[in-house]
């Protein structure tokens, strides 16, 4: 039989600098853009790669499509006018920008949060993630050609998202959680809709794990495939499920539990063969977390009591000088917010530690060569990347 | 929000270098031939476009406009964060396929571009060439506040404020961001607007050809295209 | 980890100004001696366990004349997070050591501070390519300097009728009646 | 049989009707792929009025002779197959120009319009068209081995090149079928049809997410019309063959609608929940199951 594997000593070296030294006018290189215009690519971004015949040996990420410069915007607002525009940072998962900066003007001003108030962030942020991972399933099933997985999971999307809009009155952009607690307590009967939603999610996750999970097609395009070594986590600063794949059981939740996640029962997930099939499986099973952790929250979450502490005139709100540094586990990894403030009445500077930062960048530069050019979408939505949080 | 620095100055001054790859070069061919390559004039054509005649009988072309409207192919280009709703739009819960209404990964095949949320300057270059690329007639929708007056990110240095100073729009979407009901309701209100023979787009951009090339090279320092990309 | 004992320990060797313990799990300090940047680096990331880089960013502190480097390093066994601050001169050009080599992913956080900030960083791959922004020809945006609002209202133009309800005015009214 | 000009009419009557049902049924079946995600689907008129819309474009520009040629060698291949292949067996009207050696030629079409596309889309000057095209001609070789194969076992088992002959000899029963008679042909050439059917998982050639849509990219208006009408034609041509080689032929219109929708199913079943193959995975798929069944079943012939 034929052996397809890459023989990669008949191409350049990546020289010290960084780039590639390919002579393009010899004719045996094509360079290739995929995106931002590309339906492969995980929103406006581009990868542009040097292939020779299906294999590509150099790639390039190109981001920037998606700068709105928030950190500067952030610089000229009070700290609750930043509150409405830091959700804006990531689209799929709005959340967690609201979490990380509620906590940390809350840390610096010494704002205490109300119970009640930390149990329906915990679950908002655990129904974010959720719709999160059900955007990455459909990603990666979509990459690889299988479109209908990619149907089903938005429409399971859709109903987390009529949750999200009875609890906050808003799809996507929630503007929930603002510093000093949140902003309404649940709707009336909430739990129960949302067992609801968790069932059907479950139905249509057990479908996906026949049709995508035990499928000869699906594990000979993804076992195997795009392999990272666990040895380059470090380095890579690869964090979330990406490094759960490759059996570090890095996660924020267990590792720094912040919020109620100390008073949850959860495993973390992990698998050891970090390839592109390891990393959809984390997902899929912590998809399962997620829906645990949510029946656990609706279970032992206090009834009553305040959501929202009052806070000191917020058109003179100072702060003193201060920073402080926020995380927590998104669905792709660690999120943080670093939040330097100068005793005025105006952050002095916000940074989003998005985790596609590290993951899309320099890791999927180092994963590309030597990968099949049918590969690259595969293997950027199964890291999943988002770019607008590498950009802001 | 934080006063006016009424000090600062822009810097107008200063010109972008043209790109390495952009600039003209002699290159030896593998056979040993030698050419001279200049890039920005050896591989586009300077042709500026021109404005394309209804045809002359009202009827065909309200037929023909019935089949625009019923068949609106959308460019697959998420430009900004209303790209996150058009997902649920072509699926099961509001599913526009019902209306004609498909994605085109190519612009070549595509009449409709929306413009989905702000367009960072970065992104509005590689917006105008999928729009000139497209055929005509084509259409733009701008979708979200921010394409019609900048929205949450009016005082932001990388984002435009007004679309239609850049690209003809045919129809804006408000909100931020739209819901999935308010796109197909505006998608309903473009094909009203197709069958009444008004989205003449393509047309006015090429009437007004060198009012939008000025406002769009006013924002785009590097241009290093051609006028018009065929 | 005691992060006291551990500072304790570093400040035998290397200057270090005085510790800020935020969180029980988070600190910073300053590191006075520049020169002693890579040493230190290297010193917590390979003896102290700190082995993943969580971010570095600048602030520019504008009245004193001071970019802030901050390198956050974490070390995960023992939950801790270290904040440790550079400051640079502020005046052009503006260039440090780069830590590429070290992790890395800090060769896109070094491209963003060049492209931000104007903070060079020589050696680091591709420090000089464009990252975000394309044909930027002004200063540096993060700068403190560099005014968004100005810039965008001599670049872009206003959709006339635009009426901007500042919600200063309305919170005044509606919260806050005495002031 | 002996050549008469109102053949001529007749063919291009055949012509009419398959293009129109092939027009709703592949609208009905991009339906049925819909309903299987959740969602409704486009209308069954849908692709009448793409086509109109495309025609219906009032610019387009070339990027030179062949870029024009493409898509007309590719109509050229969908009709020439309908033309030279006897669509109802038995009638006088719709047995378009089937002569004694017509196989080799119907095998020969299968293949024209691929090769005409490639002419096309490399002068369209696209990178994504040029790895299409080359992803296509692999594939359609490699796939085409099992089908010649499977074909030459027949054609040995029924001693005859004339498609009216051999679905002659199948008719009567059920089991006269070639399936029947002969189910090693049948299922070597089967993987040649779900593998040339453009869908998953052998869908490698348009693969949007690798290579927007592959050959076609730069198409546009009135070409892409053209390769729109081919898109319907071509696939029906094709189900025609392997229902004259191995179903049994039709032998009047309702049977034909049947029997196509049918075998067309097959690859639709398959084609909705499978993710796609590599090229070259797809390429050792044939080498590795089609190629044996083929060989097989010429030795038992």
């Amino acid at each position: 039989m034929f052996s397809f594997n890459p023989d990669r000593s008949q191409y350049p070296d990546v020289g010290p600098d960084g780039k590639l030294e390919v002579d393009l006018e010899t004719g045996k290189y094509l360079k290739l853009w995929h995106g931002p215009n590309h339906p492969g690519i995980t929103g406006n971004m581009s990868v542009e790669i040097t292939v020779d015949g299906d294999e590509v040996v150099e790639g390039k990420t190109h981001v920037g499509y998606l700068h709105r410069g928030f950190e500067k915007l952030m610089e000229r607002r009070t700290f609750i006018q930043v509150f409405p525009i830091v959700c804006r940072v990531c689209v799929p998962e709005p959340d967690f920008n609201e979490y990380c900066y509620a906590a940390a003007v809350e840390e610096l001003a010494g704002i205490e949060v109300p119970e009640q108030a930390q149990w329906i962030r915990t679950l908002i942020l655990e129904m974010g993630r959720f719709n999160s991972y059900m955007m990455a399933m459909g990603g990666i099933a979509g990459a690889l050609g299988s479109g209908v997985i990619g149907q089903w999971m938005t429409y399971v999307r859709d109903l987390m998202l009529d949750r999200f809009e009875e609890m906050t009155g808003a799809r996507i952009y929630h503007m929930f959680i603002l510093p000093g607690g949140v902003r309404a307590g649940l709707p009336e009967g909430f739990a129960g809709r949302m067992e609801e939603v968790l069932r059907t999610a479950e139905k249509y996750l057990a479908d996906v794990d026949k049709v995508l999970f035990t499928n000869a097609v699906f594990k000979k395009r993804t076992k195997g495939v795009g392999y990272i070594d666990p040895a380059l986590f470090e380095p890579y600063g690869v964090t979330g499920p990406n490094a759960r794949a490759g059996g570090v059981a890095k996660d924020l939740r267990k590792d720094a539990p912040y919020l109620v996640y100390d008073q949850l029962d959860f495993e973390v997930v992990t698998e050891t063969a970090s390839d592109i099939w390891a990393r959809a499986m984390v997902r899929r099973r912590d998809i399962d977390v997620s829906i645990s952790l949510i029946r656990q929250i609706l279970a032992k979450m206090p009834t009553e009591g305040p959501v929202m502490t009052a806070l000191p005139n917020v058109l003179h709100w100072k702060i003193p000088r201060g920073e402080t540094y926020i995380k927590g586990e998104s669905s792709r990894g660690e999120y943080g917010y670093y939040l330097v403030t100068d005793g005025s009445g105006y952050p002095r500077r916000v940074n989003v530690r998005g985790p596609s930062y590290t993951h899309a960048m320099a890791l999927l530069e180092h994963l590309i060569p030597g990968t099949n050019i049918s590969d690259i979408a595969a293997l950027m939505v199964s890291l999943h990347t988002y770019p607008p949080e590498i950009e802001r | 929000m934080k006063d006016m620095d009424k000090s600062f100055r822009k810097d107008t001054e200063t010109e972008f270098p043209l790109r390495e790859e952009m600039r003209p070069r002699t290159v030896t061919a593998p056979d040993g031939q030698v050419i001279e390559i200049d890039p920005l004039r050896d591989y586009f054509c300077e042709e500026a476009p021109k404005v394309h005649r209804k045809s002359y009988s009202a009827i065909v072309e309200g037929f023909y406009n019935w089949a625009r409207a019923n068949s609106l192919w959308i460019l697959g280009f998420g430009t900004g964060c209303g790209a996150i709703e058009m997902r649920p739009l072509m699926t099961p819960r509001f599913d526009a396929y019902r209306y004609g209404i498909q994605w085109r990964p190519t612009p070549r095949q595509a009449n409709l571009l929306i413009i989905s949320g702000y367009l960072s300057v970065k992104t509005l270059k590689r917006a105008i060439r999928a729009y000139e690329q497209m055929q005509q007639p084509k259409f733009v929708v701008g979708l979200g506040s921010c394409t019609i007056n900048g929205g949450m990110y009016w005082d932001s240095y990388n984002t435009i404020k007004r679309l239609d100073d850049y690209l003809p729009v045919d129809l804006y979407i408000a909100g931020c961001m739209p819901r999935p009901e308010a796109l197909l309701a505006g998608l309903m209100e473009l094909k009203k607007i197709i069958r009444r023979g008004e989205a003449e787009g393509a047309n006015k951009y090429a009437e007004n050809f060198d009012w939008y090339k000025a406002n769009q090279k006013s924002v785009i320092k590097d241009w290093d295209m051609p006028d018009y990309s065929w | 980890m005691d992060m006291r004992e551990l500072i304790e320990r570093l400040t035998s060797r290397h200057k270090l100004g005085a510790p800020i313990f935020q969180r029980p799990d988070l600190t910073f300090v300053d590191l006075t001696d520049n020169d002693r940047l890579r040493a230190l680096l290297v010193e917590l990331r390979d003896i102290e366990g700190f082995t993943h880089l969580v971010l570095l960013t600048a602030v520019d502190w504008i009245e004193e004349g001071k970019f802030q480097l901050t390198y956050m390093l974490n070390n995960r066994a023992a939950n801790q997070t270290l904040g440790l601050r550079v400051y640079l001169e502020r005046k052009d050009p503006v260039e440090f050591t780069s830590i590429h080599d070290i992790w890395p992913t800090a060769e896109t956080y070094q491209r963003e501070l060049r492209e931000m900030f104007g903070i060079n960083f020589p050696g680091s791959p591709r420090v000089m390519d464009e990252f975000i922004l394309e044909g930027w020809t002004d200063m540096p945006p993060y700068r403190r300097d560099f005014d968004t609002l100005a810039y965008s209202q001599q670049t872009y133009r206003d959709r006339p009728g635009r009426a901007t309800n500042d919600p200063r005015d309305h919170m005044k009214s509606k919260m806050y009646p005495e002031g | 049989m002996t050549f008469q000009w109102i053949q001529i009419p007749y063919a291009l009557l055949t012509l009419f009707i398959i293009l129109n049902y092939g027009m709703l049924m592949t609208a009905l079946i991009q339906k049925i792929g819909a309903r299987v995600g959740g969602r409704y689907g486009i209308p069954i008129w849908q692709n009448y009025i793409d086509l109109l819309k495309n025609i219906a474009l009032r610019s387009k520009i070339s990027h030179g002779v062949m870029f024009y040629l493409g898509p007309v060698f590719r109509l050229t291949g969908g009709i020439g197959l309908i033309l030279f292949v006897p669509t109802i067996y038995g009638s006088v009207m719709h047995q378009n120009f089937s002569f004694a050696g017509d196989l080799i030629l119907a095998l020969y079409f299968v293949f024209f319009g691929t090769l005409g596309m490639a002419l096309g889309a490399a002068e369209s000057g696209h990178p994504h068209s040029a790895i299409g095209v080359s992803r296509g001609l692999s594939q359609v070789t490699a796939a085409e081995l099992p089908l010649a194969l499977g074909v030459f076992a027949i054609s040995l088992q029924y001693q005859t090149l004339n498609i009216t002959d051999i679905v002659a000899a199948q008719q009567g029963s059920i089991f006269n079928w070639t399936l029947f008679t002969n189910p090693l042909a049948t299922v070597a050439a089967m993987f040649a049809f779900v593998g040339t059917m453009m869908r998953a998982p052998f869908d490698v050639v348009l693969a949007p997410q690798e290579i927007p849509i592959g050959p076609p990219t730069e198409y546009h208006s009135s070409y892409l019309a053209l390769m729109q009408t081919n898109r319907v034609l071509y696939p029906i041509a094709k189900t025609v063959i392997y229902m004259n080689l191995f179903f049994g032929g039709a032998t009047s219109w309702p049977e034909f609608f049947v029997k196509i929708f049918a075998i067309y199913m097959v690859s639709v079943f398959i084609g909705v929940v499978y993710p796609r193959f590599r090229v070259e995975q797809s390429i050792q798929f044939f080498l590795k199951w089609g190629l044996p069944v083929g060989v097989l079943a010429i030795l038992m012939v």
